[in-house]
């Protein structure tokens, strides 16, 4: 076994004997594969779908990407589609004024937790209740991990972090926010769906959800919002590898994944 | 006696690119990834592989930093192991 | 009489403890110290980097250091502005296992500097994960700024809770450290201005 | 075009369509609202968009992702709007994006805000302040042409006078000349090219990847703020060339500063009336000129004393600078109070240049 | 107590809750989170309250509540969440709720956010810029009692280096005299007297309902404000009385020039350091003082100068200001660049009083 | 007949003879029965049985209300409790400043459907999720009554608003929010109900729900919301006799009234 | 011959408050009251009471400007009304 | 040529309204007019004032008129500030239901007052809520600013939709206010100043 090259140019493809490759370790739409991620983080697994996403459904050429405040903000760099950056919370607004503006484009946002569920809980329930015909999608690790794992709107009961040292209690900092659901009751919402990234077929399911939402925009049902559940280990204080483990026993409770919401899906 | 393990694919391993998280050792369905006892520029441990890769993509599904590459061999290749401590083999040169 | 260190390192090394670790000490041995810390803000990696200055008392000193008069280097992608402001003859501990022999680090041989495998080292000691705290011993029985103890101390009071199984380790690794470097640094105060 | 009986909100609102102006948004907040109803009545009419959103900071952020994708596009509010607002206009500035906000203030009390900001970061907001709806057409269309110039938020000060009086005028698409273009807008169709647009502070476009970062970015920026400083200051000086006296004031005030010395040259006093059409840049040049020579300036805004700031600054200490204005407000908190009315002002003027109340008409 | 090793944001944490505070609340965002953790941490020995509040817009308000309730109650953030809490601070100054504000500063591009705000009205802001954190920690106190003094919202402007430098700092309440009670703050316990308390612009309190109204409060308040102004400016110097030089700084930055001016002293150069430690109330007339003598004033900030104005309101054109600061901010965006160094500052001085290169050590 | 005085002088109070009062035009903690409302608005309406219910449980001296921007806002000019005017949709956030620091006291916001539904459903619905004991009053008419009858977030479909001549409409405008019903699914939420004051019926049924809201508040058992549909017939371009009607047709198909939750009762 | 109307309650109608919304008329369920065609001082129309009230309060709880105040008698009161238009009373002087 | 007109009432009576149609009627009759409204804004009824000025040509003016030549007075309370900006020997049409005679409003004998009761007049023609309309018609007939039936179409214009139904009552208040006033006002335009 050698190191292959970690250099990123596609032109020094690996070529084994006697075999083909089904899994590239650089998606279609993405010009680098290094990032500055911690290890163990979820966010990058969803990074990729998305643009895997994006391509088969032939979208590279019509999407524009409205992405928060948070840890996946860096995701504007390796991703070779059309992005803004927006202040922390405002994406759905902004992706309102992108969509309204270019119609024929597949406009989605990319948050997290704190940018969808606390800063901006407003901007998505009321972009989903105008049925705005725009994909949201939020990567929920339950934390702040940007500013360091802090507690959120989406931390669940009992969850430690760097403001909830005792755990998030009841009495002191209420319940979370349960974001997909909130906006699968609002009659402008199309399709919600939960997933998760910490196992192979949370992936899979993952993708075939993210698929299911820019059908919808592009469908012009309404509103799309894709919630996944991503793995933040430093903002969770837990061991990478423990990660998945944390994300199937502590938020999963609180969080089931699954299709919440499919007008799409014929009655 | 060696028992022999079928291949039926491969995974190049970009190990200077691994953060050693670990995630993909219990994502790999036949268990043929283990970590790596020495640690690479960055001082993180990585992955290495086993004989038995089904080439499921499982790996490649859950690492976070693009580590692998995925390869379907054309006919499954077989592998002599000795029943002591596991060889690790890669895909590629 | 004071002294200070420049840190440097890539952002997951520990640079960061270990100079809090290193301030804290100080000060439990009596001294007067001051830390400050350059690091990412909203993004992981990167360059990281920390200055500690510790004095007798009065300490006096701004927290961008113009000159430092030590350094603690364990990887040598930010050297380069750690040097700059370096005064010449300046102790100077680096990692071997990320960044080569001694010489290969870029305008070296104006500084005394002291080579330790720390990252191999820590693997050794069975803490891959604690380099820095090699390296740390290391500089702290170099230069006698904190005692070992201190350093053991203040570094069993910063790990969190949750990470608790690591103070054995580090413990190992900071005494490996200091054990690697023979002698004392008693002449290096003197070297020391403002 | 005849001119019709406007509303000075729905002429505004004519003049943005006018200037090709397609989307907007905004929530209610007098004296502003009348402008959103105009807005979101007109727009469909030419198939723009005009969102009544559920915030100042939904309406602001929507404009300005309307401004990112290409199209000429607004938003508003006044006051504690205004100040929700701040985070989105500077990082307008900062990403680059143009937008127009018009802002409708319940008086004079903000022209810090609309001067200083309250955003965050170097930046600076080109603001226009009509005098009247006539003069609010026009700024209309030429801040949508100084957005483009810039890739810039601009904002208009203008008030209640400028929002709800009616006048006859005529509205009509006014050509400003030539605009660079707008390939660096966001349309989706660049993906998979290479050269993806983006916009980021640290990573404008796909090309410079991972972009300039903050600090070359930002300094570019500063750059280009000092020439708008430099290029897009405008006045209107009235009778300042013989004057001992000149009286600075801003926005609907100017007018009756105006009145206020025509009366007071009949009587022989020689005054004159100098007003900043740009709050920023402020026309410090040009009221040195105008009142060099002068024996002393007087500072008249309806607020506790802000645009005379900018007043000393471009008076550099040469001639003194008194205030006359104060803090003014009307019972529905809506507007200037009694201060605005030529009666109150003459008598500060007269009490400020020394005229006797025995010496007065 | 004995002097500990505490970052600077635990350092004001610990000196807030020693001034009484009793109320927190905040939303991440660096470098101000050190100081949400450590509130969040300390907040529950003492009885107190720390919430980690889901937006910038919501803490700030929590945080007027809890004054208008009674409590020393204070909030913070910095450049972009100040920005959002830009409404709710004018409005605790209108509404006269005292309230500390702690700014921890992305560098030094927000002094226009800190003096002149961006919320509406005319409101000042009393902001305290310490140099380092011990003296953060005497700010920190002295702000609650200034913010009970005058029933207003008062400020702090740190940065990262306040934030984040770890300091043997020595934290203990400090006594800076007596205080107006506090009767007017709402418990509840007033109501179906005939005389509830009530804050509101235009009714403060049930005994002269309807209120005074907007006019008479809103002038009542540019009065209080002016008397801030005149009796709360704060300033350090450092060898000006016969500096031919005098360079002005403010923050963490005036260390900085200290020791760039002790060097040039020691070089034969006549230079001295001015540093305004109130930011609002700039000390005008202890500049003028301090300077008023020089050849020329230096202004050094992190920038593209903002200070400047202040400092040339203040000279009144007597003596000319050169500005040598710039913008700079280090590749994470948290703070000043590399323009903040010593060697940075000492060559732009030397520039800008005509020592050429030939002639400096 | 005669005319009474209308000097709100509670000492020459009207006797007749043989006869006692069962309802007087003012209760125990206004100080007066004038108001700039319009003719027909329903806010008056629900101000005077709010203050009825807090003198009823005796919560006189221990009530602070905060207080939005809409018509409602001049509440305080008549009442004679402690309040505290805050900024349009922060009601919840202040309140519950108010509140941590004032725990004896009932705090109570009192806000419109433009406070609550637009500028100010995160600070709400934050609020519910922490659990916080306060009670937060809704005035909902469906728009935005003070700024001159603009569609808010809780204007019906169909809606002619100042902002939707044409009626609201799905496509353009999206659906309203239910406040009350997103409210009810966070657990934070301890009552949740929704009246209207149309009829007299409506009028006694809404003061039931704010005694128990305040109730609710009192016993700590979290965070309660009362969503009272009041006539704006300003806003809504409709003859004062027809609001009553308007709101039963219009209104009331989209905001069933009745109690959404409630964790007092026994179970 | 006169039918005679029982009244168990009445009310005081301050008619310069009122704003001639006209809630009170359905409001009321045994429609005792009627607006007048006089209008007061602000040129708002008013309600006027016929005979048969029943002190149930329901004009009080819906009125938003708190005209009424509302009384029972102790002892119900009757009236004879003529079978023409409905003649005006008023609980107070 | 040039005439101001202060109107002034309380919120409610329509003042408003009339103001808009006078002004648009001007224009429709080939004059150039300015409407400047001052009216409570987040609160409702209290003081609505409104001044209109209407020119030949040339119309300059501010927004808020130093001074005026004439007024419309629908309610008495809020008469003081406009009296103190009519200059003497104006004519003032005003509602004499809610004001009650001429004499009684303060300081009436500097000005040529006509009263008119718009209210109970509106009352007969079976519009009670368009009194402001009569005394429109009134104040137009007496100084010919606007013509009748331009105000009739602008008031027709102005009456939203959903208000359909009261067109006609408006129009016959109107009508029957201006015909309450027998001679038209000629020479007023020769006392209009700026
Ligand atoms: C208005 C504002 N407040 C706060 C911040 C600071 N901030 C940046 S990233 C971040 C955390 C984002 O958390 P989340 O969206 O959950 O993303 P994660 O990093 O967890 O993926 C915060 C609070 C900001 N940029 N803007
Ligand atoms: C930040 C802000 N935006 C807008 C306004 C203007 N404003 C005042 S009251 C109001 C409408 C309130 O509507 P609602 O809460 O529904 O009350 P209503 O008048 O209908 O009872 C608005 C938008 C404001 N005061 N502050
Ligand atoms: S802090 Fe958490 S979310 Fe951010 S990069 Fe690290 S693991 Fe990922
Ligand atoms: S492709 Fe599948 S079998 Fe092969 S290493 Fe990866 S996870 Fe294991
Ligand atoms: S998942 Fe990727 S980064 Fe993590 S250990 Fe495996 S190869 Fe390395
Ligand atoms: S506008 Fe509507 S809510 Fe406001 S007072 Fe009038 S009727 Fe009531
Ligand atoms: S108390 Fe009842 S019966 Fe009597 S007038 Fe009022 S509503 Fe009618
Ligand atoms: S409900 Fe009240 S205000 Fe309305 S008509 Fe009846 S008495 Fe008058
Ligand atoms: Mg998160
Ligand atoms: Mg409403």
């Amino acid at each position: 076994m050698s190191n292959r090259s970690t250099e990123p140019d596609r032109g020094q493809e690996v070529r084994i004997e006697g075999a083909r490759q089904v899994a590239s370790s650089r998606a279609d739409l993405q010009v680098s594969e290094d990032h500055h991620l911690c290890p163990g983080c979820g966010h990058p697994v969803a990074w990729r779908i998305l643009l895997e996403v994006i391509q088969e459904l032939s979208l590279a050429q019509r999407a524009i990407g409205v992405v928060g405040h948070g840890c996946y903000t860096n995701i504007v760099r390796m991703a070779d589609i059309d992005f803004l950056q927006c202040l922390h919370g405002r994406a759905p607004a902004v992706a309102t004024g992108v969509k309204r503006v270019q119609p024929q484009a597949a406009v989605f946002t990319l948050q997290g937790d704190g940018d969808m569920a606390s800063e901006g809980l407003a901007e998505v329930l009321h972009a989903a209740a105008r049925a705005e015909k725009i994909t949201a999608i939020m990567l929920n690790n339950g934390v702040f991990g940007d500013t360091g794992g802090q507690m959120t709107a989406a931390s669940v009961v009992g969850q430690r972090t760097k403001t909830s040292l005792e755990g998030r209690s009841p009495e002191l900092h209420g319940y979370p926010v349960p974001v997909a659901e909130l906006v699968a009751s609002l009659p402008g919402a199309a399709y919600v769906a939960r997933s998760a990234v910490n196992t192979a077929g949370g992936v899979a399911q993952t993708k075939r959800y993210l698929k299911r939402a820019f059908e919808t925009q592009t469908s012009g049902a309404g509103f799309s919002l894709v919630e996944v559940l991503t793995m933040c280990p430093t903002g969770w204080f837990v061991p990478t590898a423990a990660g998945p483990g944390y994300l199937s026993d502590s938020m999963q409770p609180t969080y089931p994944t699954g299709p919440l919401k499919d007008s799409l899906r014929p009655a | 006696m060696s028992p022999t393990v079928v291949s039926r694919g491969t995974v190049t391993i970009d190990v200077e690119r691994c953060k050693g998280c670990e995630l993909c050792i219990p994502a790999c369905p036949p268990g043929v990834l283990h970590m790596s006892s020495e640690v690479n520029r960055t001082g993180y441990r990585y992955p290495r592989l086993s004989p038995g890769c089904t080439g499921c993509q499982a790996c490649h599904a859950v690492c976070p930093d693009y580590v692998f590459e995925v390869y379907k061999y054309d006919r499954p290749q077989l592998t002599e192991v000795s029943p002591g401590p596991v060889p690790a083999v890669g895909g590629a040169e | 009489m004071q002294i200070e260190v420049l840190l440097t390192g890539i952002g997951g090394q520990g640079v960061q403890l270990c100079a809090k670790a290193l301030a804290m000490a100080a000060t439990a041995d009596g001294r007067q110290a001051m830390l400050s810390a350059r690091y990412g803000g909203e993004m992981r990696g990167g360059q990281t980097e920390a200055s500690v200055v510790v004095a007798d008392t009065g300490l006096r000193s701004l927290p961008i250091l113009p000159s430092a008069g030590s350094a603690y280097v364990m990887h040598h992608q930010y050297w380069p502005p750690v040097r700059a402001r370096l005064r010449s003859g300046a102790p100077v501990v680096l990692n071997t296992t990320v960044i080569g022999p001694p010489e290969d680090l870029d305008g070296a041989s104006e500084f005394l500097t002291v080579g330790i495998p720390a990252t191999a080292m820590a693997a050794e000691a069975g803490a891959p994960m604690a380099a820095g705290f090699v390296l740390l011993g290391a500089y702290a029985s170099l230069t006698s700024v904190a005692s070992i103890d201190s350093i053991v101390a203040a570094m069993t009071e910063l790990v969190p809770a949750y990470r608790r199984e690591h103070i054995q380790a580090n413990e190992a690794a900071i005494r490996a450290g200091a054990a690697a470097i023979e002698a004392g640094a008693a002449d290096l105060w003197v070297m020391a201005g403002r | 075009m005849t001119a019709a009986l406007l509303q000075g909100s729905r002429a505004i609102a004519d003049s943005a369509i006018a200037a090709g102006c397609r989307f907007f948004a905004g929530y209610p907040m007098l004296p502003f609202t009348d402008l959103l109803e105009a807005m979101s009545a007109k727009m469909p009419e030419v198939g723009g968009t005009c969102i009544n959103a559920d915030s100042e900071i939904e309406a602001v952020n929507m404009a300005l992702g309307a401004g990112a994708a290409g199209a000429r596009a607004a938003t508003g509010s006044c006051g504690q709007g205004i100040a929700l607002m701040q985070e989105a206009i500077a990082e307008a500035a900062l990403n680059e994006v143009p937008m127009v906000v018009f802002n409708m203030a319940r008086g004079q009390q903000d022209y810090w805000q609309a001067t200083r900001g309250g955003g965050w970061g170097d930046y600076r907001t080109l603001t226009l302040a009509p005098k009247d709806v006539a003069e609010a057409v026009v700024h209309t269309q030429l801040l949508f042409h100084l957005a483009d110039t810039y890739r810039a938020p601009v904002c208009l000060y203008g008030d209640y006078l400028v929002a709800h009086t009616h006048m006859s005028v005529d509205v009509a698409p006014i050509d400003f000349g030539p605009l660079p273009d707008k390939s660096w807008a966001l349309d989706g169709t660049a993906g998979g090219t290479g050269h993806a647009r983006q916009i980021w502070t640290w990573a404008m476009g796909r090309d410079d990847a991972p972009g300039p970062g903050p600090d070359v970015h930002w300094r570019r920026l500063a750059q280009k703020f000092a020439t708008m400083g430099e290029a897009e200051a405008r006045h209107e000086s009235y009778r300042c060339g013989d004057a001992e006296w000149v009286v600075v004031s801003f926005g609907t005030a100017g007018p009756f500063i105006d009145y206020v010395v025509e009366e007071l040259r009949a009587d022989g006093q020689r005054v004159g009336s100098f007003r900043p059409v740009t709050l920023w840049p402020f026309p410090e040049a040009a009221l040195l000129e105008a009142a060099g020579r002068a024996r002393g300036v007087l500072v008249y805004e309806v607020n506790a004393g802000q645009m005379i700031d900018d007043v000393r600054l471009a008076l550099r200490g040469q001639v003194p600078a008194t205030f006359i204005g104060g803090v003014s407000i009307d019972s529905s908190g809506m507007r200037q109070g009694d201060l605005l009315t030529v009666a109150a002002i003459r008598s500060r003027v007269l009490d400020a240049i020394g005229v006797g109340a025995g010496e007065r008409r």
